[in-house]
């Protein structure tokens, strides 16, 4: 119809080169690959530290892919220690009422994804601080309810002792922690790749532009909820299978909230690889620091996060050369 | 080159200063909207710029207060280059600016407004309560609402605010973006009047307008403006008569 | 999707098709300014519809009450003969609404087909991906922005992102396509490309309605012309008629009276 | 009736300190856009100064806080310049990882230097108290009270009398607006965040002497404040004082009549906080 | 003197086969105060022990780790001390979540452990069938053994009655708050009120305002250093009339004493550093002279306390083999700045070191805490307000 067209006489079509490539999964397969391989990596006397390290970088992982997940709709939550507590109550309660933990673990998480759809259905129409001040709220609402129950049902102030994971064994805990990666890692994959990430996406950039254009903010806002806050119970359930005891003041601390936040914006925001990346070079960057400079490393981290900020500000994913929009997983 | 035009009744009490545009291209992002705008008033003299919609009137004023960064092109006020100069320098200077949409300070009382526009110069702060006087002269107005705020004001006498605002500074240039715009014909007539007598004063004024009947009488002379370039440019009363510009506004 | 190309040319007399869009004293207050005040019009079947007036006339909050950006204090709205008054924004594009923005607002970290798609995926229920991903393609190049599919939104230039509006509301396949000064801020030349794509578009046969203020624009593009002023329509008819109203004139030219200097 | 009248009168009294603590927040919010997420740690700073000039220089806190409030706005605007001032332009997610960095960075600075222990102040006043039939009122809350109220009143005297007020109220109303009348937006940015980190310091000074200084003090009065401003509209100065006592007030009625309920405060609190904004939203629908 | 020099030259030489002994303390986080001060208490006992000839002929070696007082920072920190230092035994432990999350690893690798601190009852669940786990601090049980003791005495000589509770709502404060309120019915006092706050919140205006108008003879609080000002101002202020003050905070806020706040609030406390049972006097002198101040955490004897029982043991078990060592440790009868130790089993674990009558109950007396029950220990007769 146009002049431009009448031109080039036929139709034309550039070759779709901003598609998502197979290629553009090497690095997360690679990275996958990896930590599957860390148990056997031979590294001498610690590989069983190192292990211990590692399968906490996972759960990090984990929580700041799925806050990830609910960012890119464009609800930036601290709500994710709410989720991750849930997660590790209902999972240490399932257990006490008898059931496998096979069974406890995902019933657990679908039973926290089903407390964050009264969440997301009530702060629907909040965004930016008040959005967040919201999540944060729910969270102490939580936190308090928890803590206030009789110790009898979950454990009051005190907390409430939890099996050990996989009788403790070390290295199975790993693998299990691989395979909820790994798992949310394909849930990730799956948003980006279909027509959730278009829902999504357009959304976090233009809510009103996006209804405009038919997407239903309603459904897609709760499942974003619904799928992020799930995965981030998984984490939890990791957490609490593996230090044996949880309590509301830890695990439903800001401090749970902000460190998948803080991962993600580092690592590189609305990717999968990026919050996993950010997880573990944060977590390597913690443990390094903890060494060489023992009592301020904190205060090291603090000037990291902001430095980055200031230099980097779209995470390490930002250092890719040649980084276009659209083409990341 | 146009003193003929010079108001001969005028007693200028603050001295209008000269402001010249030359070869002015600016936009915003990717949106460029002055390609090459050449404007110029005399001190003392009375311009009106019209144009349709999105013809860069606005963008014009904006540059010259410094709100907007040329990309090309020198804007000088009073023989000092203020091209790319912030905009609390341009106001130091001189400039007076009635943005449109007015851009009050809506939780304020009017009088608050007033007395922002003078707190910004030490000479202005000095005389703000004769200014103030003079604008009470001007606008009655705004004397019954001085303890009002204004975001609860119509349209009409925000504007009065606006424009007050302005003076309260004791521009030597002031720059006016539709004053008439969402204002009744009898709110439209009192603030023009005003600027009338603000430019009897000796300030040099420089109007953007669509009321294009009403911005040409007052006019000493007056610039067309159509996609970010002076089309035509002559005294009000020549325009006023051009049936170009008529046909231009409507696409007759 | 039809081709673009059809039998061109001729403006039919619109207003034999039947109706699409039918506002009956659409009314909005904000506060105490009536922004909007009982406005009432017929859009028909494959017509063009300007709706023009000075700044501040109403006319982009009109647009949002048709949209649905906000309800009406008062009033009905019915599209494709069913009353969406109470319909928020995205059933009123299931519906058959679409809506091009003045201020044109891609989804700016997508690429330009991505921004497309997502008219494409969501416009209508039940959409899915690969051909959503088809119809995306086959409105860029209707578009003539197929060239740039895999660019990000913020590379285009204006024209090009005036195109990837007005792609991008067609993607939802709409009966009735809003356009909001889509010609704002573009040169004479690209201004006539511009309404090349618009007439285009009603060729396929979408009905348009636009706001407009480059008047020779206005002249060349719309079959019917509605005029409003402080928020009331003052005058509807072609644009020969409404320009030749004295009412009309003095709303944009100013009045006469006043100010004997 | 005797024990809710003191009741309101503990919820009066602790909201001063909420009010001047968010105020400062509300400041930076409002004027300059910025959440500062940091705040509390500027309280923090205050606080151990005024505890470091009372245990070294035998200097009563009340006497150093002009002091104090005038370093912490020298530090308050060197942060606005060599951090805040760069992400001004940069997404709200960007905002919010500065401040968090400052705040981790500045709290484990005081944990490194000074450990983790709490530490007190000790003045002859501390003790004292005014007693009013059956109704007693604290001496130094009081006095806290009272000095939280004597600075709100300067800062709205500042704010509504002075030319440096309106323009940071200019500013924060209409940002261009201001720009177009002269005002110098970049100095007014940084003297509100100085403004409003010397607030907190402020706040911090008074927490000294009604409770203590550690490295950890400000989060529970920064998370506090957030929650008032959020619930005042951001950036809205009068809905802080107000909805500080509301705070103040409810948390001492749930404490006093709710079994168990300093348990339950916060929650209430929170839930407060929940319920505005849940039904603010919705009622802003159109 | 040949023999002599080569021992020197021995023991600087081998310290590839000297013992290590890996110490996992919160250096940084919320439990940083009782870490720090159990770290200074760990160099004082290590530099005399390798001064008097180290263990087993070498010098004792010491690994600090941090557990920043998170679980997830305890278990790798715990797995390398044991796996990559190849630590022979492990001493420290503050907090009882982290205790409990190390629980796993300890038990994997069979670890030897010499433990001070986590008194909750989780703790002793965690580590019941563990069968090197020696644990020097009192259950929480004990403390209120204690503490029931304590006011059972002012019952019987003061005529105390009613006791109001305040708890801070986290663990340290909740934990078994309803077995308290029970055991006090049982001892015949009259719990007037039982009241949560929120710690480190400093607002105790209502729950002072509600303590007033149940008139308890006892304000019994469990809170944490930041509390006790705040709390003992607020009493003031209202003119709360009470008995005693008495509370369990961990540790004390710094300068407490020199407040005149703090005059006649009672406490609980293993160890004061004013005590003059002999070793504490030891103690106090050594440490001072160490770091030229005096300690009033009670975490530094103890840790010193449990390095230098720990390094006897070794010796006398001649070999660092676990099940050696624990049995040499279980015979450990000394005196140490708390009184006896010697370890005999508690509710669940066989291993228990101190128990309730090893607390002290003190009273802010002047510018100091000066014991005050058991009277035999007494220094100054306590102050009874009513």
């Amino acid at each position: 119809m146009s002049a431009r067209q009448a031109e080039a006489g036929a139709p034309v079509r550039a070759a779709p080169r901003r598609e998502i490539t197979p290629g553009a999964a090497l690095p997360l397969l690679g990275f996958l690959l990896l930590a599957a391989l860390f148990p056997f990596l031979p590294l001498g006397s610690r590989a069983e530290f190192l292990l211990q390290i590692a399968f906490f970088t996972l759960v990090a992982g984990i929580m700041a892919l799925s806050w990830d997940i609910l960012a890119r709709s464009g609800q930036v939550s601290l709500a994710h220690a709410a989720f991750y507590g849930l997660g590790a109550y209902g999972y240490a309660l399932l257990l006490k009422a008898g059931l496998p933990w096979l069974l406890a673990m995902p019933v657990a998480a679908l039973l926290a994804g089903g407390v964050s759809l009264i969440l997301g259905a009530v702060t629907m129409r909040l965004s930016g601080m008040y959005f967040a001040i919201a999540t944060l709220a729910f969270t102490e609402v939580v936190r308090t309810i928890i803590q206030n129950l009789p110790e009898s049902v979950a454990g009051g102030a005190t907390g409430l002792l939890v099996p050990a994971l996989l009788g403790g064994n070390s290295r199975a805990q790993y693998a299990l922690a691989w395979g909820l990666l790994a798992f949310t890692v394909l849930v990730s994959l799956a948003v980006r790749l279909t027509r959730l990430h278009f829902a999504f996406a357009a959304i976090r950039q233009g809510e009103e532009t996006a209804r405009v254009l038919g997407v239903s903010i309603v459904r897609f806002k709760l499942l974003a909820f619904f799928i992020s806050s799930s995965l981030a119970a998984l984490a939890g359930v990791l957490y609490a299978g593996k230090t044996f005891f949880i309590n509301p003041l830890e695990t439903f601390s800001l401090a749970n909230s902000i460190a998948p936040l803080t991962t993600s914006i580092f690592g590189g925001l609305y990717t999968t690889l990026g919050p996993v990346l950010g997880a573990t070079v944060l977590r390597v960057a913690e443990e390094l620091l903890h060494n060489s400079v023992k009592d301020g490393y904190l205060v090291v981290y603090g000037l990291v996060l902001m430095l980055s900020i200031l230099w980097l500000p779209r995470g390490l994913m930002g250092l890719r050369r040649n980084r276009k929009h659209g083409g990341d997983l | 080159m146009t003193d003929t035009l010079s108001r001969t009744d005028a007693a200028p009490e603050t001295a209008g200063q000269e402001l010249r545009i030359e070869g002015l291209a600016a936009g915003y992002g990717k949106v460029q909207v002055l390609w090459d705008v050449n404007l110029h008033a005399a001190p003392g003299e009375f311009v009106a710029v019209i144009g349709a919609n999105g013809a860069g009137k606005t963008t014009t004023l904006r540059a010259v207060s410094g709100v907007v960064k040329p990309s090309a092109g020198r804007i000088t006020l009073g023989g000092v280059d203020i091209t790319r100069a912030e905009p609390s320098r341009v106001v130091a200077l001189g400039l007076g600016h009635v943005p449109e949409g007015r851009e009050l300070f809506p939780h304020m009382t009017v009088r608050e407004n007033l007395d922002l526009g003078a707190a910004m110069s030490a000479a202005a702060r000095a005389r703000a309560a004769e200014t103030l006087g003079e604008v009470y002269t001007l606008f009655p107005r705004l004397q019954e609402r001085a303890g009002q705020l204004a975001g609860t004001l119509s349209g009409g006498e925000q504007q009065m605010v606006a424009v007050g605002r302005a003076l309260m500074a004791r521009p030597s240039v002031l720059v006016v973006d539709e004053p008439s715009l969402g204002l009744s014909p009898l709110m439209t007539q009192t603030v023009f009047e005003a600027l009338k007598a603000v430019n009897a004063q000796g300030v040099t004024v420089v109007l953007v307008e669509q009321n294009v009947n009403l911005s040409l009488k007052l006019a000493h002379r007056a610039y067309v403006l159509e996609n970010g370039q002076v089309v035509k440019e002559g005294t009000g009363a020549a325009l006023l008569a051009d049936p170009a510009v008529r046909e231009a506004y409507l696409a007759l | 999707m039809t081709a673009a190309t059809t039998i061109g040319g001729t403006l039919s007399p619109a207003s034999q098709g039947a109706e699409v869009l039918r506002a009956e004293g659409l009314s909005k207050r904000f506060g105490g300014l009536k922004a909007v005040q009982d406005v009432s019009f017929t859009h028909h079947q494959g017509e063009i519809l300007a709706v023009i007036g000075p700044n501040g006339a109403g006319k982009t909050t009109l647009l949002n009450l048709l949209s649905g950006v906000y309800r009406p204090s008062a009033g009905r709205l019915h599209l494709m003969g069913r009353d969406v008054t109470d319909q928020p924004m995205e059933a009123r594009c299931h519906a058959g609404l679409g809506r091009a923005f003045q201020i044109v607002r891609p989804f700016p970290e997508m690429t330009v087909h991505e921004n497309v798609t997502v008219g494409a995926l969501f416009g209508k229920p039940g959409q899915r991906l690969p051909e959503a991903r088809e119809r995306a393609w086959a409105l860029l190049e209707r578009t003539g922005l197929a060239a740039h599919a895999d660019k990000a939104a913020h590379e285009l230039t204006l024209l090009q992102d005036k195109r990837l509006e007005v792609a991008r509301a067609l993607a939802t396949n709409p009966s009735v396509l809003l356009l909001d000064e889509v010609m704002a801020g573009l040169r004479p030349g690209e201004a006539q490309e511009a309404v090349a794509l618009v007439r285009g578009v009603r060729e396929s046969g979408v009905s348009v309605l636009f706001i407009e203020h480059i008047m020779p624009v206005v002249r060349d593009l719309a079959d019917r012309v509605v005029v409003m002023d402080q928020g009331q329509v003052l005058a509807q008819g072609t644009y020969r008629e409404v320009t030749a109203d004295p009412r009309v004139v003095s709303a944009y030219l100013g009045t006469e009276e006043g100010l004997q200097a | 009736m005797d024990l809710f009248v003191q009741t309101l009168v503990n919820g009066l009294l602790q909201s001063g300190l909420y009010a001047l603590v968010a105020s400062g927040l509300a400041l930076a919010v409002g004027v300059v856009g910025i959440v500062n997420f940091a705040h509390g740690e500027y309280l923090m700073i205050g606080a151990f100064l005024a505890w470091a000039g009372s245990a070294f220089l035998g200097v009563d806190p009340l006497l150093s806080l002009p002091v104090i409030a005038v370093a912490v706005f020298a530090i308050g605007a060197l942060t606005y310049r060599v951090s805040i001032r760069h992400v001004l332009l940069a997404p709200e997610l960007n905002q919010m990882l500065l401040t968090f960095g400052l705040g981790i960075l500045l709290q484990n600075l005081a944990l490194m230097l000074l450990g983790g222990n709490t530490r007190t102040v000790t003045t002859p006043y501390q003790a004292s108290s005014l007693q009013l039939g059956d109704l007693s009122v604290g001496g130094p809350k009081a006095l806290a009270f009272g000095l939280a109220a004597l600075l709100l009143g300067a800062l709205y005297v500042v704010l509504y009398r002075t030319t440096l007020g309106r323009q940071m109220r200019a500013v924060a109303q209409n940002r261009r607006g201001a720009q177009l009348i002269g005002i110098d937006v970049d100095r007014v940015y940084l003297i509100a965040f100085g403004v409003s980190c010397a607030l907190a310091a402020v706040a911090g000074v008074l927490v000294s002497v009604l409770l203590f200084a550690s490295p950890t003090v400000g989060l529970v009065f920064a998370l506090k404040a957030f929650a008032i401003i959020v619930m005042a509209g951001l950036g809205n100065l009068t809905g802080v004082l107000w909805a500080s006592v509301l705070l103040g007030v409810s948390e001492a009625l749930v404490q006093t009549y709710v079994p168990g309920g300093g348990g339950w405060s916060d929650a209430v609190f929170f839930l407060m906080i929940f319920g505005t904004l849940v039904l603010r939203s919705f009622r802003g629908a159109r | 003197m040949k023999t002599l020099l080569m021992t020197g030259v021995l023991l600087a030489l081998s310290g590839a086969g000297a013992v290590k002994v890996g110490v996992l303390l919160p250096l940084s986080g919320a439990g940083s105060v009782s870490g720090q001060a159990a770290k200074n208490g760990y160099q004082l006992a290590l530099d005399e022990i390798n001064r008097a000839g180290g263990v087993l002929g070498k010098p004792l070696e010491l690994e600090f780790a941090d557990d920043g007082s998170a679980p997830a920072k305890a278990v790798p920190e715990f797995v390398k001390l044991v796996t990559v230092e190849k630590v022979d035994f492990m001493a420290g432990g503050v907090s009882s979540a982290t205790s409990i999350a190390v629980s796993g690893p300890a038990k994997q690798y069979g670890t030897f452990m010499a433990w001070i601190g986590a008194a909750a009852v989780p703790v002793e669940d965690a580590f019941a069938d563990h069968p090197y786990f020696f644990h020097y601090h009192p259950w929480s049980y004990y403390n209120f053994e204690a503490i029931l003791g304590y006011f059972k005495y002012l019952k019987t000589y003061k005529k105390a009655k009613t006791i109001a509770i305040a708890y801070e709502d986290g663990p340290f404060g909740s934990a078994g708050i309803d077995a308290t309120v029970d055991a006090f019915r049982k001892a015949g006092f009259n719990v007037v009120m039982t009241e949560k706050f929120k710690t480190g919140s400093g607002n105790f205006g209502p729950l002072v305002s509600k303590a007033k108008a149940a008139k308890p003879d006892i304000l019994y609080w469990v809170g944490y250093d930041t509390d006790a000002l705040p709390l003992a101002t607020e009493i003031k202020q209202q003119n709360l009339q009470l008995g005693l003050l008495y509370g369990t905070p961990p540790s004390w806020p710094v300068g407490f004493e020199k407040n005149s706040l703090s005059d006649n609030v009672a406490g609980l406390s293993l160890w004061l550093s004013t005590s003059p049972n002999k070793d504490s006097r030891t103690f106090v002198a050594a440490y001072k002279k160490k770091y030229g101040t005096v300690t009033d955490e009670y975490f530094a004897p103890l840790a010193y306390v449990n390095l230098k029982t720990l390094a006897a043991a070794i010796n006398r078990a001649g070999t660092t083999d676990k099940a050696k060592v624990a049995a040499e440790m279980a015979k450990t009868n000394v005196s140490t700045p708390f009184g006896q130790l010697t370890f005999s089993p508690s509710l669940k674990t066989k291993y228990q070191g101190f128990k309730a009558g090893n607390w002290l109950h003190f009273q802010y007396l002047g510018d100091a805490r000066v014991p005050v029950f058991p009277i035999k220990f007494a220094q100054k007769p306590m102050v009874y307000g009513k």
